[in-house]
Order: C-alpha cells, then structure tokens, then sequence
C-alpha cells in the first residue's frame, strides 16, 4: 500500500487533455470463478472517469460493463480476484481496506440500480431509506427528515411531504427511480455509478429520468459512471464514452465522436443496429454470430470472428489501445479513419 | 378482405370483489383494429398499455370479456376452442428467447412436436430430420443446432428456433410479442433481417408487438399507438411518425430518443 | 440482452452443497436399505420367542445357549440386534410405501389443480389448506388407532396427510411453469392437455418433488415410529423401532440400550435422508 | 384489509368444518359397532338395537352426517362412556396443562430464530455449518425419544428433574424441552433459509452500496424482511407442535389433552376424540389468523392492501 506512488505514476499520465480526473481505473482486470475454473470477465481495463462529466460505459451482455461498475464500488461477489488499479483522490480502492472502502460507499461514490422496485426494500418508508445514510451518520431526526423533503423535492417527487411516508408499492416506476436517485444524492457523494437506470422505465419516463440525472450532475458538480447497453441514452448524456466487448475495451473517446464516427469495426456496427425514430432508415446489414461471453474469448482480437475486416494479425495478436486523435483511443489494428 | 379483425375489444383481470366495486380500469377497453394478410402492422406502447393482452386476445391465449377476433370473417375463440387449421394459421414468436423452448427438447423434437400435432402440416415424400434441416436453414441456423437444446444456444439463436417452430405450421399470420427486445443491439438486426425477409418470401403477415418506435418506423407499414388500455391512434407509419395524430402520439414521439440530435 | 439476462447476485455468493457430505448420506443410506432388505434373510429372529433365562442381558453379554447377544437383549429376553435389523426393515417399508402413494397422488392432484386452474383448483387448494393446518401425525393418531391395525392401515393413514406436501408444491411449481413461454407455444400448436402436463410440465416438477420426497420419507420414518411407541398401528407381531422404544421405557434405570439404541437407529437414518435432501434441494429444489 | 380478514376467518371455519367431516368419516369407517363399545360385550341384542336407535346409527348416512353437524354446533359431544361426563367439559378440563406446556415450549424454541438467523446471515461459514448441522440432528431424533433420553439422564442418572407428573415448575421442564427440540429445529431451519434468501436480495444488496456494515444492513433491511416468511411458515406448524405434544404427553403422562386423546383412541371413546380433535382445529385456526395479522403488520403491503 505505497498509495503516494500512485500519484506520480509516469503511466497514469495517458489520457490527461481532458479535465483532472477524479477516478482512473488503470489495467483493471476481474477474475471470477466459474464453473470451469477462473473466467476473466474484465480484461485490462483503463479509462478515466473526469469530475463534472458523465463517462458511459456501453457494452451488450457480457462485455462486462456491470462488473467494472461492481468493482468500483467495491461489491464484487466473493471469491472475484481484481488486479490493476483504481486511484480515487491518491488511494488505490484496489488495495484500500475494507473498513475504508465501506465509509467510501455511498458517501463517495454511490450507486443507482437497473431495477427500482427491486432495489427498494418493500418494508421501510420510501424517506426512512433515503434518510439512511443520513440516520447512520448521526444526523438529528428532525434534521433527516428536512433533507429526506428536500431531497424529494430536488429530484422532482411531487408532494414530499406526504411522499416521503409511503412504501415503494405506492410509487409509480417513474417516482421509485427519482427515489432511488435522491438516496444516491443523500450522501453527497463525488461520483455516482448509474447501472442501466432507465432500462427498466417507460419510454416517457426515461427520457425524464436522464433529464433528471443530467440536472443534478450539473448542480452538484459530481461526476457519473453511466452503464448502459443503450446507445441513445448515451448519446444523450454521456460526455466521454468507453465501449466494451467481452470484458475488454474496443474504443475510448468523447461520447459525439466515438458515436458519430466510430473507429472501432464493432462501435460502428452498434452504431448502424440503432433505428432511428425520427428518420427512416434500412434495416442494418447485421453482424454475423453473437457477442462472445469472457469465458470462450477467442485469441487476438475478441472481435474477430465477427468483424469483416479481419486478418490473419487479427486472430493471433491482440490489440493494444493506441491513440487516433486527441482524447480518441482504440483497440483495433485496422480502425477507420477518425 | 382483412386476416384479423377486432372488434370492440375487452379485457380485464379483476377480481370478482374489483369488478363489483368497479374501480379498477379495464386492461383493454374497447379496441378495434384490421391487419390484412400481408401487412405488418406495430402495436406500439409503455408497459400496461395492454399491447400484449391484444396479442395474447388474437392468439387466443387470453380470454376476453367483451368484444370479438375474427380470422378471415369468422369468429374465434380461445385457442384450446380453435378448429385446428386456425390454431395452426396463427402462430406466436414471445418475449424472453430462452424460455421460449422447453430446455429438456432438443430443437429437433420442439419441431417435430407441432407436426406431430398437426400431421397435415407435417413434410410428405421426406424425412422429417431433411425438413426440419431445411426449416433451420430458412432461419439461418445450421444443421447441427436441431440435436441441441435451448440451454446450449444464445439467445438470437433461441428465436430463430421459436420462430422456425412457427414457420413448420405455415401459418399465415406471425404474432411478435417484444420478439427482438430482449436482444443485444447487434443480433437484433438479424433477426429483424430475418422477419422481414420471410415476411416477403411467404407472404406472412405479422403483428408486431413493441415499444421500440425506432424497430417499428423499419418494418412496420401501419402502426397502432395503445395508451391505458385504449388504441389512441391507428395510421401508416409514414404519417404516423411524419404526421403524428394524437397529442400521446406526439408525446410518445418527443421522448424517443435518437442518436442523432442530442 | 442486458434488460433480461440474469445478472451474477453480486450478494452473497450462493454456495454450492458439499457433494462429500452428500456422498456420504448416500452410503449411509444405502447401508441401512441393505439391513432392511438383505438382514432379515441372514439374521433368523422371532419376535414372539421370548426367553426368561436371557432377559436384560447388557451388550456383548453371552446367552444360556452359548451365543453372544451383540446388542443385549431386552426384558423378555429378545435379541436387540435383531429387533434393530428387523425394525429397520418396517422403517423402510413403510417409509418407502407413503411417500410412493403421496407423491403420485401429491403430484397428480398439484399438477392438475395447477394446469387446470378454475374449480378444480379451488377444491384441491381447499382440501390442501384444510390437511396442511392440521397438525398430521394426530390425524395419524385418530385413523390408525380407531381402525384394525395393520401395516397398510398404518401406511394409509400417513399418507392421508402427506401428499398434501406433494400437491402444494407441484401446484405452486406448475402455476408458474404455465406461464412460462414455451407452454404458451405449446398451447398455440394445439397440444393436447395429457401430453402438455407430461412434455411441458412433469420435467420440470419431478426434481423439487424428489427433493421433497426425502423430507417426507424422514417424515413418515418418525411418524410411524410415533404411532408405534403410542402402541397405535402396527400388530404387536411386526417389530418396529418405536415399539422397541416404549418397551424399553420400563427398563430405564436397569437397561438403557432397549431405549436408546433403536432411537440411535432412528436418528442415523432420518439425518442422513435430511443430508440427502439438503443436498438435492440445493440442486434441484426450491427452499420451500 | 378487511378482505382479508374475511378470507382468512373463512378458510378458518373451512379447517374446522374438514376436521370434523374428517373424524366423522374415519368413525364411521372403524370396525366395530360404536352401540357395542358403548354397552359392552355382555349386552343383549335388544340392548345394542335399542342404543343404536338413541344413538342414530340405523339411520342413512347423510342424516346421521347432519345429526353429527348439529350436534358440534352447539358444543354437544356427548359423555364419554369411560369417564361418565360430558366429553366437551372433560377436553376443556386437560386444555389449561397443554397450552401451559405449549407455550414454554414456544418460548424455548424461540432460540430457534436466534440460532437460523445466525447461520443464515453467515451462510457457508463454520458458524452456519455447526447449527445447520446441529439443527439437522435435532430435527431427526423422535421427539419421544429424546424424552427418554432425557428422563434417562436428568431423572434417572443425574436426579436433577422429576421424570413424569405434574406440580412443581420442574416438572414441566423436560416435557417443555422434548417437545420444543423439534420445533426449534423447525424454526431454525426455517430462519436460516428465510434470512439467507433475504440477504440475496436486490435491496440489500443496494443497502450495502450505501456504505452499511453487514450488521447495520441485517438490523435495517433483512430482519423485518425475513420475519413474515418465519412468522407465517412457523404458525403453519404450530400444528406440528401440537401433534408433538399428544406424543410428549404420553412419555411424561403430563395430564394434558394430548394425552387424554391418545387414550380416548385406544379406547374407542369416540366423544373424547370428537371434542378433543374439533378443539385443537380450533387452536390451529386461531394461530394461523394471529400468524396472519402479524404478518400483515410487518409488510405493508398486506396491510396497505396492495394486489400481491
């Protein structure tokens, strides 16, 4: 635990154009058990995530994006081995101590879930569980209760006064994931990892929510992990932007361009699946198979048996990230032109 | 002449204690709609709107309370009611790919099965194992995939599977239940691929079911917009998206997000 | 994909059974099954024989006749290994007995109330209501006491209320199994009801069910012993643990193997069927 | 709310109403005339015919089936013919011993709880192994035997306890112990499972992203949670208890109502059985209403009457 060397590590100094960072995930790679033995479900994994600005993290199922979001906030099941490193503000969370990493938690960096009405416990008032944190951290009762209210109000509960004693049955979808956030923005934290948060909503209603998390990024200066496998949502709301496919990175960049002109063979094929609402467009000239799972990665490159650009290098070597343009990483050896 | 017609359709899921109180909305109230033997037509809408009742009303996996399907001018009822060239006309491709298949089969005797129970749609003159190679290759799998089982595939290969299990009955309407939104984005397009090309080649006709307006304004030629229960507005998709309707319509379309114009 | 995919529990990390301790259950199992069926052959043993000069003998004590008594004897001078081995044997079959008869009932009556739904149900969700509250061993108690003895009686009367584990479980498994997606397609095609249950529906009940069948042979082993030391049930003339048991009661203070070791019997068997089941329930099983 | 209530006063009255369909059919179906266990082997035929009338045996069995229901009704069970009172007063009677052996072993099982939560909020550790493991073997010895067991030791070896009657509290404390040994299994069993399972869920899992310690997050979010399976899984075998007690009072000739019933069975007093069994359905609904009323106070979404 030589934290002070992490500071002044010559190799953090890849990615620094943009503003400083607050959190720089470097080499981070998961080993999970499995049923056959360990799956490497993240790969040397680096990206930075900048104070102020929402990061998205895209991937479709199995690129493990949720496991480096697990692995950030330190709740990866048992038994999951995680090497590299996470500097947050000159500590590794890699090393930290776990005493240190649960006072990190929630006050930190704190968490929006995928599913609301599950992630709420069905049995405790809707401001008893965003007060928690508050309660736990001696705050006077009379005290919790007036921030629970204003904390309602803030992200858009009508009524906090008489919301804030109901339970999560007697919310909308809508009003559970605006709970969810305030409980988030209780502990004030420095960064907030928003796992898939508008997956589970209407349409209508997401398109609010992201609106909302949008608001409260800017009037509290945080910064967001967004994880989606949704690219309009992160069209819309991320700044920078890191996709990943089978617990590997494919390409890093800011959220317009990696979006607009995609390097990476794989990017541009999401970027193509996506219909578009407001234009008509032709159904997308599919890629072949389905995206790989960790466990039965193939060698080089993992997006090779899909990729219509590959080569020989492609099936025996792997990429390593190099940069295209400012602020513009990619992992491929063929990319397109930026 | 239409393939389906519905009319003034009714459904809920009350309680006898809710019904005599009578404070709970209908699930469907009151929907009417025609789709033609080789339109596509999108039932779009947000969780609860009834969409998927609709679908599950038209295949006769639902019953209703008030109101009536008719398949070509004749009215059906349940699907266990259904006279067996009807049940096999209408076919159904669901939500979750994975729960689709009964895990234990394998996909050889998950086809084999609808002929087994249909032996007039069964193959004459060939071994069923060509046929059902055939049927795979029509939905773009190969060979070896009929001795496996829905836990040994993914889940774009899943329903290619439930929808050759379809097409073995040749049916002449294709209902989509979210058939593509438990896909990743990159096998969605497959699949859509694949609907709208057999959609060509056998002159089905499809109900699609979905909240995705960005899939429907790709393949659907005429779109019915559902809202609590009720259909709101029924128009081609071009005038629906260029010339929305209704004001949920527009709101529906104001939300939708695109990648361009952030 | 992300939407719908089951995503790892990140909370805590279920842990999977020890296969060594099943294994070991398993053996164990298999021993006493081999003392039931194959002991009687080898031991001769009359349970009505009694003995006045061998009564009370401690264990390894040697008999009037010459002969060691492994395990004693008990007050009228029977020998206790054999009344061991020949308890395990009535443990068995009239364990084995009750759970067959409830599990094909349990099952059939839990699948069709689930599969059928409507009155069918109704009705079967009542009467398991009704069997379930009420406590099962004193229904035992009331039908095997009041009626002849006999082992079949015995067996009957612990079945009336043991299918009703069966049948709630296989009901509950089959009204979600009804709604899974490849049931529905399978209704579409038109498949018929019989065929629907036993393709669609059985597979997927039969592994909690067999799980559930441990619990209930344990069950039905304690139950019967119950019966017996009430002296409810079986003829004097089939010897059985719980008997042996009562028996013993009045040799306390002088001879406390009569007692304790049919007991000791009892609780080997029943812990190493509970083993078993833990074990297949965390494989095949719901924990309810 | 009320409903609900309503439906479970009404499955109420469906269980008492089984019971005793239940117990009429199975006295009908015993060998035996009822007139001859009643009079004797020495009565004369006259004798049997004539009680046979008075007691309604001649006639069909839909009309004596009604007869049987009235008669419950209001409480009429007749006399035992072996203690010469009325059965109803006599049950009553042997009911204060049994809900005061019961209740003590309720509260001993209680432990049960204590030790299931334990095991489940350290689930695959060594803790959860030593009671998993311990409440296995209690759950798997015969309740009666472990009495034995006990007398054996307590009162026999030791002479710490008396082994069988009643009077002083140390009487009840070995029956009390024999019969809560299951049930604390049971109850551990069931709380281990129902706290493990409450651990895996999604809120809890949030709980912990809140920066909670496992013990803050077990008194906040899986208690509460994991109290309604417990509650309602154990009143649904309080019946077990009961069941056990009719054996446990037999070993220590405890003069409860469990003993009473086993001796009225043997002795084919079928007015003791009838009353006896009618009043433990009785016992057995009102646990299962008082299991359903707490639970519905620990989930609001009972008691806010949300659709399940």
């Amino acid at each position: 635990m030589n934290r002070s060397s992490n500071v002044t590590d010559p190799s953090s100094a890849v990615l620094d154009a943009e503003p400083a960072p607050l959190l720089r995930v470097e080499h981070l790679s998961i080993d999970l058990p499995g049923p056959a033995g360990q799956v490497r479900v993240v790969d040397d994994v680096s990206f930075t995530v900048a104070e102020g600005r929402t990061t998205g993290l895209i991937g479709e199922s199995g690129s493990g994006k949720t496991m480096t979001a697990t692995a950030i906030i330190g709740l990866l099941p048992a038994g999951a081995a995680v090497s590299g490193r996470m500097a947050w503000h000159g500590e590794d969370l890699v090393t930290m101590a776990e005493q240190d990493r649960r006072r990190l938690r929630g006050r930190g960096i704190a968490m929006i879930f995928q599913d609301p009405q599950a992630a709420l416990d069905p049995t405790q008032t809707i401001g008893r569980q965003v007060g928690e944190i508050l309660r736990r951290g001696g705050m006077p009762a009379k005290e919790v209760r007036r921030t629970v209210i204003d904390l309602l109000d803030r992200v858009g509960i009508p009524n906090p006064e008489t919301r804030h004693a109901q339970y999560p049955h007697q919310y909308s979808g809508g009003l559970r994931q605006r709970a969810m956030v305030a409980t988030a923005l209780a502990g004030s934290p420095q960064l907030i990892l928003a796992d898939e948060p508008t997956t589970a909503l209407d349409v209508t209603v997401q398109a609010r929510i992201l609106a909302l998390l949008r608001r409260v990024r800017d009037e509290e200066g945080m910064a967001m992990l967004l994880v989606s496998h949704d690219l309009r949502v992160m069209a819309h709301v991320a700044d920078e932007v890191v996709v990943m496919y089978a617990g590997r990175i494919c390409e890093v960049g800011s959220g317009r361009e990696v979006l607009n002109s995609p390097a990476h063979p794989y990017t541009r094929a999401l970027v193509v699946s996506v219909p578009a609402v407001r234009s008509k467009t032709a159904i997308a000239e599919p890629l072949p198979g389905n995206p790989v799972s960790p466990a039965e990665r193939p060698s080089g490159c993992p997006f090779h048996p899909r990729c219509a650009k590959a080569q020989d290098r492609c099936r025996s070597e792997v990429p390593q990230m190099r940069q295209v343009a400012a602020g513009r990483q990619v992992a491929c050896h063929f990319p397109e032109e930026a | 002449m239409s393939l389906i017609e519905v009319r003034d359709l009714v459904v809920n899921f009350h309680t006898r204690w809710e019904r005599r109180r009578g404070t709970k909305p209908n699930a469907v109230d009151g929907v009417s709609f025609t789709l033609r033997p080789d339109e596509t037509l999108a039932i779009v809408g947000e969780s609860g709107s009834g969409k998927t009742t609709v679908a599950r009303c038209v295949v006769g996996l639902q019953a209703r309370q008030k109101g009536a399907v008719l398949f070509d001018g004749a009215p059906v009822g349940p699907v266990a009611k259904r006279p067996p060239a009807t049940r096999r006309a209408i076919q159904m491709v669901f939500q979750d790919p994975a729960a689709s298949l009964n895990p234990r089969m394998t996909v050889r005797s998950i086809i084999a099965e609808t002929w087994r129970t249909h032996p007039s749609a069964a193959p004459d003159g060939r071994s069923w194992d060509a046929a059902i190679h055939e049927l795979l290759a029509d939905v773009g799998l190969d060979a070896d995939v009929a001795t496996r089982r829905a836990t040994a595939l993914s889940g774009g290969q899943c329903q290619r599977v439930s929808i050759a299990r379809a097409l073995a009955l040749r049916p002449r309407l294709l209902v989509c239940d979210e058939a593509v939104s438990a896909l990743d984005v990159s096998v969605q397009s497959q699949i859509l691929r694949l609907l709208t090309g057999l959609r060509a080649a056998r002159g089905l006709a499809i109900l699609f079911i979905t909240h995705d307006l960005g899939v429907v304004r790709q393949i659907a030629d005429r779109v019915a917009v559902m809202h609590q229960g009720r259909l709101v507005e029924t128009a081609t998709a071009d005038d629906l998206f260029e010339r929305p309707g209704h004001p949920y319509t527009r709101k529906l379309l104001d939300a939708a997000l695109d990648l361009e114009g952030a | 994909m992300s939407a719908i995919a089951a995503r790892p529990r990140l909370w805590p990390v279920r842990l999977r059974s020890t296969p060594t301790v099943a294994a070991i259950a398993t053996v164990v199992l298999v021993g006493y099954l081999l003392v039931g069926l194959i002991g009687p052959l080898l031991i001769a043993y009359d349970p009505v024989a009694t003995s006045v000069a061998d009564r009370l003998l401690p264990i390894g004590a040697v008999r009037a006749d010459g002969t060691v008594a492994l395990l004693g004897t008990d007050g009228a001078g029977r020998d206790m290994l054999g009344q061991l081995v020949y308890g395990a044997r009535t443990s068995i079959i009239i364990g084995i007995s009750v759970v067959a008869a409830c599990l094909v009932v349990g099952l059939a009556f839990g699948t069709l109330a689930g599969y059928l739904a409507g009155w069918t149900d109704v009705a079967i969700s009542r009467l398991i209501d009704i069997l379930m509250a009420f406590p099962g061993i004193l229904l035992a108690i009331v039908i095997a006491g009041l009626l002849e003895r006999s082992m079949l009686v015995v067996v009957l009367a612990l079945s009336v209320a043991g299918w009703v584990g069966f049948a709630r479980l296989a009901r509950g498994l089959t009204l979600s199994l009804r709604e899974r997606p490849w049931v529905d397609a399978a209704r579409l095609i038109g498949v018929p009801t019989p065929v629907m249950i036993i393709r669609h529906i059985i597979p997927f009940v039969i592994g909690p069910v067999t799980a559930l069948a441990t619990t209930e042979f344990a069950g039905a082993v304690l139950s019967e012993a119950g019966l017996s030391f009430l002296g409810l049930g079986l003829p004097s003339a089939t010897v059985s643990w719980g008997q042996v048991i009562a028996n013993g009661k009045d040799y306390l203070d002088t001879a406390w193997w009569i007692s304790a070791l049919p007991g000791l019997a009892l609780t080997g068997l029943v812990v190493s069927t509970g083993l078993l089941g833990d074990h297949l329930t965390q494989r095949l099983g719901t924990s309810r | 709310m009320t409903r609900y209530a309503l439906r479970t006063a009404a499955t109420g009255v469906l269980i008492i109403f089984g019971a005793a369909t239940l117990v009429f059919f199975i006295m009908r179906l015993a060998p035996g005339d009822q007139a001859l266990v009643l009079l004797g082997p020495d009565a004369t035929g006259a004798e049997v015919a004539a009680a046979r009338t008075r007691l309604g045996l001649d006639q069909p069995l839909p009309v004596q089936y009604w007869h049987y229901l009235t008669q419950l009704a209001t409480l009429d069970f007749g006399e035992s013919y072996r203690f010469g009172q009325p059965a109803f007063e006599l049950v009553l009677s042997r009911l204060p011993a049994s809900v005061e052996l019961t209740l003590v072993a309720t509260v001993i099982a209680m432990s049960g709880v204590v030790l299931g939560a334990l095991a489940g909020a350290h689930r695959g550790r060594w803790i959860d192994r030593g009671i998993s493991g311990f409440a296995l073997t209690l759950y798997s010895m015969p309740p009666f035997w472990i009495g034995i067991m006990l007398i054996l030791v307590m009162a026999l070896q030791l002479r710490l306890l008396p082994s069988a009657g009643t009077g002083t509290p140390a009487h009840i404390v070995l029956p009390a112990l024999t019969l809560a040994a299951p049930f604390t299994a049971l109850l551990t069993r069931i709380t281990r499972s129902s706290v493990a399972d409450t651990m895996a869920e999604p809120y809890v899992q949030r709980a912990y992203a809140k920066g909670l310690s496992t013990r803050e997050v077990v008194t906040g979010h899986v208690v509460r949670n994991a109290a309604t399976p417990v509650v309602t899984v154990g009143a649904l075998h309080v019946s077990t208890l009961l069941g056990g007690a009719v054996i446990v009072e037999s070993v220590f000739t405890w003069p409860g109502l469990g003993s009473l019933l086993v001796t009225a069975v043997a002795n084919r007093d079928y007015s003791i059985v009838q009353a006896a069994v009618l009043l433990i359905a009785v016992i057995v609904v009102c646990c299962n209403v008082a299991a359903d009323l707490i639970a519905a106070r620990l989930d609001p979404r009972v008691r806010l009457g949300a659709g399940a």
